[in-house]
């Protein structure tokens, strides 16, 4: 078949990118807030700041900040060269906008709005001078503003009202959204006025691709078999199996970029028997031989994880030893903790309950591989005398069951960047459920000592502090056996031979082509 | 032997008085399966006010869910919302997604078009297999019987997303021949197509063969012979026709068992169509679309019922006379 | 006479099983030849094995037309000569016209096979074939479709087609059965019009009366074999064989009323215990269906009776309301007015639940005897089910091999399922059936004819000699004349639903008051 | 080739159809005994995980090989069969006795009740199927009660309308006519004759049914909706190794064409039923 990509001299054409995530429901990042908005929506919006690959800040629609000491007022510099892709100025208004809009219940923006809950009031010094005033002091502001949910859009393009600007948001960034057919594809349109690269970009002008057809294509298969067709030029979410073959033989170029925020773990419901006992929890996380299903599963294409965190994360704090296999000990403090009979089927009893956990599996969030490790683990389990029974729920009705706390294990995606992320997760006050049902701690951690050191991290305005604050957070996760994590959060792409330069941003790990081009 | 017992209807008052049963009752149905959707709606887990804010797991405001249940009348009695929803969909008011926050008429518009299209090339792929593969199985060769038996079977046995991904790895990732994907154009909808031919294609077959090979055996056809005609024109002229009228009444029956295999196969091919959205739409609980869905393919299978209908009474003018 | 046909030593055989043996004979133009013989003599196969179309293998010494070897045709040239040279009337009317295409496309298909005409020569050819063959309105008939024909009016588009590319040899194999009289005598009337333009003929028939009155010459079969040839008259007149001699014996209306048919009596029936006298009585009964503009009346006015050891005869063509009468006895057609008494008894327009226990007094035979058994059961079954539980004493299965015998059954049939016997066999089935509840009455729908001459003549020899022992009175539905002249006790011939004469047999015969009657005697072949 | 040829020739095809008839049988009995017994046919535990032995391709030691977790494909090929052939007997098994009871209502109960069943089966046959079983699972949470009630209910139309249509036949048949001349009372026609005959097709539908309901349960372990691990049905079977077409076609090969082959031979034995039922002339 013809490659729909003719990749001419100049580097321009179609590039055909094949997203397995869900299509979003609206573009606008501001609205609600999850990853598939962030992987379309970077196309065409642009934050303040942005993160380099050590994990540090570094300037891109702001080109310089200050802190006041006591941590509650932030200044930055704006660049005062931008325009929005509708003509309008990308200036101190705008980001007063753009916060007012996160802040207004009406847009009903949910990890966005997370991350500017502390911005008490926005000033607008001049033009090119904003001024954050903060109720609380927020060490993770810089990292929260650098994500897409807090990017900067066109006052103009949010007048016209939630439908259309679902529809068709206004940034600054590369790329316009020129049509979205719903279920099939959006066609992004080259911003030939585009100048505001991230600091860490090598190009700093309008990119090489005329637009790019942003597919959707659900079906694991046929995305692989589009891009061995040469129909698409790049796939995400790629198979183990596949992504295990590609980097064999090298045919297609691999991308590998962990999402940022916490990695890929089974959370272990402390807040209910039987996990409520912290025997019972180490005897699951360390008497199961979890690392020979990954290795088979992933085909060698992930690491075992050890800490709360996704290693791109610089904080992150990884305890292998608390998770060291070793089936006798696990045996042993399930014998502490009071498991000691089986019944007929080989499963523990205590007083004539059975072991038994149930574990709420989402299809829309735990691929394929993922769903037989749990499945190995079940097996596992079941030598150990624990009965885990899966269920695989569509998402509502996943979200039902974890509303309903009707789950003992359970294993959620969050993508945050920076640290800040363990205090959303694990904070005691994440325990009590929004109105809608949702809440973050899974793991029902509820330890005065844990949620003090999140506080301090959150407060602190010293990195080496912060940094010491999140790690014995991490340690108080880890050795309580609240959580046993498993691998960073899978984020792969391959990329035809025929393109070069795509990267992925150190910021959410979508992948950003203002670098890219054909090769000639 | 029967005689004619009454002076019959005129023609045209017989052809007006079936045609205004079949679309009262096609409205009976419409109505009723709007019924269905919304009551079946209410029973599934999850919030309509939760779906409308942005879906599960968004973290909404206790006010901002009443205010939605305010707005959109969730707080009404059963009973008032039911006819509410009758009401509105009487006047053609399919109503606005709660996912996708546009005119439920606008989303499924293209949706609709793109299945159709799907569906109708599908029942013409079908009976374009569903013929040869009829007339080769009752050539009267043993061989032929079984290789043609066997085929129609396992066309018929089928899962459609496994037969969707042996076509894939053969067409697309083997041969190179066709795109393994829906790309709009004509080449791209060869594979789903097919997906969806081969157990109709199948199951017509099976049904097709059984008549044909009767017709074969009845008297009239060896009175065409007897007349002095050949092979082919007593299979072609004659025999096929009989056969093909068992067809019509399962492709109008197909039509029902494509839509549910659009399913799967507008998601694997990635193709816009309404059984990938109703899926989507179920997941996230969004009523109006939902019910649009189920209302507009329900349209469509009643009024496929009266066209394989009047198909049957054209081929088969027993039918009426037998009414 | 130039002779259009010869064939000499011709032999079929299916599979190593002969089924034609070593047939000679030719056949002149304007001559009429039958072929007889039993059911399964082999007639259908040898006529068709004359177009190629047996299906069996075919071997002769010689088979051909003045100017062609027939033995030695490929499949190609056969289709040339069908239809051209050889034209088909099949034995099974009522099929071989395709449902679904108009009368006009079927015999534009023959035209546009064997001729070169164009499409409006053969559309005017057509109109004229319907004409020739005497249905009226050709350019209506030629729009419609078999479904839309009577059976006679089938019958004759069925020769149009067949003689539309004037065929000098014709073959007609049982052109007559399933017909009523006067339509059977304007079918005959046609092919001896045919005959007399110089058609060759070749009539296959089990039914001795249409031979004598068509054919020239006669071939008696029996066993694939010919047993007997010769002109006609010499051989319905002086049989020479067993085999013709029972034809001949078969045809009813040539024994008087209480003469057995077949001499051979096959085994005396057993004693029987006597019944009391029992009447079916109906006075100004009209039946009618549908209603409003759609309303029909099947009977008006009719008023006859049955009783023990009488036979009352039906005669009338087909939609007369023959069935419809016998329902209206059963109790199973609702009447409008007039009243059925059973023995004086109110018997129909009553709730079915006060008929139930009286129903045993009247027993049924329906035309289609086979449509009317339980598909799943067996015939042991079937007749058990009929003596049920009620039956005091006889143990149901002594009583059913009583009836077995009585209907001159094999006990071992019981059994089998009826699907695997023949319809002389199915018929006796029915017959112990509906004797099983002891009835005074039986009501016999078209017993017989669905029956070739000889196994009609061996049923209608039964239900004389039950009659005799048991004292039965019969209500007795048959088209043919012939039969219900032999059996008959008192006769009504029906009309539209009304009686148009009614007496006993010697005065309705001889002396038919109503032109009707007359003319379906006129109608009713002689042997 | 004339029709007597034709017919004869369809009297040799009826004899090659015996044997077919005869290995269908055979198929169904051992897969019926690998559901009724599978440890005695395993050869293996098909819930034993091996990561050190996963996505082996098919050799003497695994005949149908090995799968993502090492687990015998034949093993668990085995052991589905129960959960399998359960799923598609049980959703036979409702759809018959909701198809019976919506035919009998209709078939029995004169015009009324035969114009609204008449409504309902349409009403059925224009909602989607799979929407239907999408609701069932939504609603009752997913499982093999549900993926049975989904079916099921889904398949039920066609049998309501089958029997129907058999009972009005059967009512007007030539045969009740001589029930009811023989004296027979309306309850003893009914469950004498006239159920007896329309059941005797049933078992026709049920033999077809069973095969196409796997079919169905297989499509909703595509959706995500069918069968939970670690189950071995069949349709979740296959499901799972498509994921691995490419790497391990055996995973998703092997209980395809088990599918296959229990689908076809449920099929030709209920043909082959349905000729003994129907063949009366
Ligand atoms: N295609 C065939 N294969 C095997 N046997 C056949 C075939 N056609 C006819 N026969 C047998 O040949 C014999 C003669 O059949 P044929 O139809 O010629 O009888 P017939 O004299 O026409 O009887 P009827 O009066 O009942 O029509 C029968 O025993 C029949 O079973
Ligand atoms: N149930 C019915 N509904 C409507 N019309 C009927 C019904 N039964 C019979 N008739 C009509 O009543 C007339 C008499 O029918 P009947 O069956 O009594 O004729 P018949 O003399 O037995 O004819 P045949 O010789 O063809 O059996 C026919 O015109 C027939 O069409
Ligand atoms: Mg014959
Ligand atoms: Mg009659």
């Amino acid at each position: 078949t013809a490659d729909t990509a003719p990749s001419g001299a100049d580097g321009g054409g179609t590039f055909v990118y094949a997203t397995g995530d869900a299509e979003p429901d609206c573009l606008d990042p501001h609205v609600g807030g999850n990853y598939p908005q962030a992987l379309a929506g970077s196309q065409v919006i642009e934050s303040l700041v942005s993160r380099n690959d050590d994990g540090e800040i570094v300037p891109w629609l702001a080109t310089d900040w200050s802190v006041s000491s006591d941590g509650l007022t932030w200044d930055f510099t704006l660049r005062d060269d931008v325009t929005f892709t509708d003509g309008t100025d990308f200036d101190a208004d705008a980001v007063a906008a753009n916060i007012a809009h996160l802040q207004d219940p009406d847009t009903a923006s949910s990890t966005g709005y997370l991350a500017v809950q502390k911005i008490a009031d926005v000033e607008t010094v001049d033009s090119d001078q904003v001024r954050f005033h903060l109720s609380q002091p927020d060490s993770a502001l810089l990292e929260s503003l650098s994500q897409t949910w807090v990017g900067m859009q066109s006052p103009a393009g949010i007048e016209r009202g939630m439908d259309e600007n679902c529809e068709q948001p206004i940034g600054t960034g590369p790329f316009v959204v020129s049509e979205w057919a719903h279920q099939d594809h959006i066609t992004f349109t080259r911003n030939d006025d585009y100048n505001s690269a991230p600091a860490d970009a090598k190009n700093s002008g309008p990119v090489a691709f005329d637009s790019i057809e942003w597919r959707f294509l659900p079906d694991s298969t046929s995305r692989y078999a589009a891009l061995q067709s040469g129909d698409v030029d790049m796939i995400d979410n790629v198979q183990p199996d596949v992504l295990a073959s590609a980097l064999d033989d090298g045919t297609f170029t691999v991308l590998n970029a962990p999402r940022t925020g916490a990695s890929n773990r089974i959370e272990l419901n402390a807040g209910k028997a039987p996990f409520d006992d912290q025997r019972v929890r180490e005897a699951f996380a360390t008497g199961i031989d979890i690392d020979a299903a990954i290795d088979s599963l992933f085909f060698g294409t992930v690491d075992r994880s050890f800490s709360p965190l996704s290693s791109a994360e610089p904080a992150a704090y990884s305890d292998p030893s608390a998770f060291a296999f070793d089936s006798d000990h696990a045996a042993d403090l399930l014998d502490d903790a009071g498991w000691t009979e089986r019944d007929a089927d080989g499963y523990r009893t205590k007083d004539g309950t059975r072991l038994s956990l149930s574990f709420p599996v989402s299809t829309a969030q735990s691929i394929p591989a993922e769903q037989s490790l749990f499945d190995q683990i079940a097996a596992g389990a079941r030598d150990l005398g624990i009965e885990i029974n899966i269920e695989l729920m569509d998402l509502s009705s996943w979200y039902e069951a974890l509303g309903a706390n009707e789950y003992d294990l359970v294993s959620a995606p969050y993508t945050k960047v920076g640290p800040d992320v363990l205090r959303i997760l694990y904070h005691s006050s994440g325990i009590e459920p929004a109105p809608s049902g949702y809440f973050a701690n899974h793991s029902q951690v509820d330890l005065p000592e844990l949620d003090e050191a999140l506080d301090q991290a959150s407060a602190s305005q010293d990195d080496a502090e912060r940094r010491e604050l999140y790690q014995q957070a991490q340690e108080i996760i880890l050795s309580g056996h609240y959580v046993v994590p498993l691998y960073d959060q899978l984020n792969t792409f391959l990329i035809s031979p025929d393109v070069t330069g795509v990267r992925a941003m150190p910021t959410l790990s979508t992948p950003s082509f203002v670098d890219a081009s054909f090769a000639s | 032997m029967t005689s004619i017992a009454a002076p019959p209807l005129s023609r045209a008052h017989r052809i007006g008085r079936w045609a205004l049963q079949r679309l009262v009752g096609g409205v009976v149905v419409l109505a009723a399966t709007a019924t269905i959707v919304f009551f079946a709606m209410r029973l599934i887990p999850g919030d309509p006010a939760e779906a409308i804010l942005g879906g599960p797991g968004s973290q909404t405001s206790a006010e901002a869910l009443a205010r939605v249940r305010a707005e959109y009348g969730l707080d009404d009695p059963l009973g008032v919302q039911y006819l509410h929803h009758l009401a509105r969909l009487a006047t053609g008011d399919l109503g606005t997604s709660y996912s996708l926050r546009m005119p439920v008429a606008d989303v499924i518009g293209p949706l609709l078009v793109s299945t159709l299209v799907l569906a109708f090339s599908a029942l013409a792929v079908a009976w374009a297999l569903a013929v040869p593969l009829t007339l080769f199985s009752t050539r009267g060769s043993r061989v032929a019987a079984l290789v043609g038996n066997g085929l129609e079977l396992t066309a018929a046995s089928l899962p459609h997303f496994w037969l969707a991904s042996i076509l894939i790895v053969t067409f697309s990732t083997g041969l190179g021949w066709l795109p393994p994907i829906s790309t709009g154009g004509v080449l791209g909808l060869v594979l789903p197509t097919l997906t969806l031919a081969i157990p109709v294609a199948g199951f017509l077959a099976q049904v097709m063969r059984d008549s044909l090979l009767d017709a074969l055996a009845s008297p009239f056809v060896l009175a065409s012979r007897a007349r002095g005609a050949g092979d082919a024109r007593v299979r072609f002229v004659h025999a096929l026709r009989h056969a093909a009228l068992p067809g019509v009444n399962l492709t109008a029956w197909a039509f029902g068992y494509l839509v549910s295999g659009a399913v799967v196969v507008e998601t694997i091919f990635a193709r816009p169509g309404l059984g990938r959205s109703l899926v989507s739409a179920v997941l996230d609980r969004d009523v109006p679309l939902v019910t649009a869905i189920v209302v507009v393919t329900a349209a469509a299978y009643v009024l496929i019922m009266i066209v394989a209908d009047a198909a049957a009474r054209i081929a088969d003018p027993r039918i009426e006379e037998r009414a | 006479m130039n002779t259009v046909l010869t064939v000499d030593g011709l032999s079929v055989d299916f599979g190593g099983r002969p089924v034609v043996h070593d047939v000679s004979f030719s056949l002149a133009a304007g001559e009429c030849l039958a072929v007889v013989g039993e059911s399964g003599a082999g007639k259908s196969v040898l006529v068709r094995s004359l177009l190629g179309l047996s299906g069996g293998t075919v071997a002769a010494r010689k088979m051909a037309t003045p100017r062609e070897d027939l033995t030695q045709v490929s499949e190609r040239r056969w289709r040339r000569i069908r239809g051209s040279q050889v034209g088909l009337i099949l034995q099974d009317a009522l099929g071989s016209l395709d449902p679904l295409r108009t009368v006009g496309r079927e015999i534009d298909e023959a035209l546009r096979l064997q001729t070169r005409l164009s499409a409006r020569e053969r559309r005017e050819r057509a109109e004229s074939l319907l004409e020739s063959v005497g249905l009226p309105e050709p350019k209506l008939r030629l729009r419609q479709r078999s479904g839309q024909l009577s059976g006679g009016q089938r019958q004759r588009a069925l020769i149009a087609t067949a003689i539309a590319a004037d065929p000098p040899i014709l073959i007609a194999d049982e052109p007559t059965t399933a017909l009523d009289v006067s339509t059977q005598a304007r079918i005959l009337a046609l092919l001896q019009d045919l005959t007399a333009r110089g058609t060759g003929l070749i009539l296959v028939s089990h039914d001795l009366a249409v031979v004598r009155t068509i054919a020239d010459r006669v071939m008696v079969m029996d066993g694939g074999r010919v047993v007997e040839s010769g002109f006609a008259d010499d051989v319905l007149d002086h049989p020479r064989t067993d085999i013709t001699r029972t034809l001949l014996a078969s045809v009813p209306s040539s024994k008087p009323r209480g003469e057995r048919l077949l001499s051979h009596s096959p085994q005396p029936l057993p004693v029987q215990r006597q019944r009391t006298a029992a009447e079916l009585r109906a006075t100004q009964i009209s039946v009618s269906f549908g209603r409003g503009t759609r309303r029909f009346t099947a009977l008006s006015d009719v008023s006859c009776r049955v009783a023990s050891g009488r036979t009352l005869g039906i005669v009338g063509e087909s939609g007369s309301g023959k069935t419809t009468l016998a329902r209206a006895f059963l109790g199973l057609a609702p009447i409008d007015s007039g009243s059925v008494t059973l023995d004086g008894g109110a018997w129909a327009n009553i709730p079915e639940r006060a008929r139930r226990a009286r129903r045993r007094s009247v027993g049924y035979v329906t035309q289609d005897s086979f449509a009317s058994f339980d598909p799943r059961w067996t015939v042991g079954r079937i007749i058990a089910d009929a003596v049920g539980r009620d039956e005091g004493g006889t143990a149901p299965k002594s009583r059913v091999a009583e009836l077995l015998t009585q209907v001159q059954l094999d006990n071992a049939l019981a059994n089998r399922s009826p699907a695997t016997l023949s319809g002389g066999q199915r018929q006796r089935v029915a017959i112990a059936r509906a004797l099983a509840g002891d009835p005074g009455l039986l009501v016999l729908d078209e017993p017989v004819s669905a029956l070739d001459v000889t196994v009609q003549a061996q049923i209608l020899d039964l239900l004389d000699d039950l009659q005799r022992v048991k004292g039965l009175g019969y209500l007795l539905i048959s088209h043919d004349m012939g039969v219900i002249q032999h059996m008959s006790d008192e006769i009504i011939v029906l009309r539209n639903g009304r009686i148009v004469e009614q007496g006993e047999p010697d005065a309705v015969l001889s002396r038919p008051s109503d032109p009707y009657t007359r003319a379906l005697l006129a109608d009713t072949p002689q042997l | 080739m004339s029709d007597i040829e034709l017919l004869t020739r369809r009297h040799s095809l009826t004899a090659s159809r015996h044997t077919g008839t005869v290995l269908a049988g055979a198929i169904a009995a051992v897969l019926v005994l690998c559901a009724v017994a599978p440890g005695l046919m395993a050869p293996a535990d098909p819930l034993a995980v091996n990561p050190h032995d996963s996505f082996a391709a098919p050799s003497i030691a695994h005949l149908f090989g090995t799968d993502e977790s090492g687990r015998d494909v034949l093993s668990r090929v085995i052991f589905g069969a129960r959960d399998s052939l359960t799923i598609g007997a049980a959703a036979t098994g409702i759809g018959l006795i909701g198809g019976t009871v919506l035919g009998i209502i209709g078939g029995l109960l004169g015009r009324w009740a035969h114009a609204v069943v008449g409504r309902v089966i349409e009403v059925f046959f224009a909602f989607p199927g799979l929407l239907l079983a999408l609701l069932v699972i939504v609603v009752a949470g997913p499982g093999p009660m549900s993926v049975i009630i989904a079916v099921g209910l889904s398949t039920a139309p066609g049998y309501a309308r089958i029997i129907q249509s058999r009972i009005l036949q059967v009512r007007v048949s030539p045969y009740v006519e001589a029930a009811r001349v023989l004296g027979r009372t309306p309850l003893r026609i009914l469950t004498r004759t006239i159920a007896p005959n329309t059941a005797a097709p049933l078992v026709v539908l049920a033999t077809l049914g069973i095969g196409q309901a796997i079919v169905w349960a297989a499509s909703l372990s595509y959706l995500g909706l069918g069968a939970q691990p670690p189950s071995p049905e069949w349709g979740a079977m296959l499901n799972n190794g498509r994921t691995y077409l490419q790497t391990a076609p055996w995973m998703t090969i092997m209980p395809g064409l088990v599918i296959l082959a229990a689908t076809m031979s449920f099929t030709v034995l209920g043909r082959a039923l349905s000729r003994r039922t129907e063949g009366r002339a």
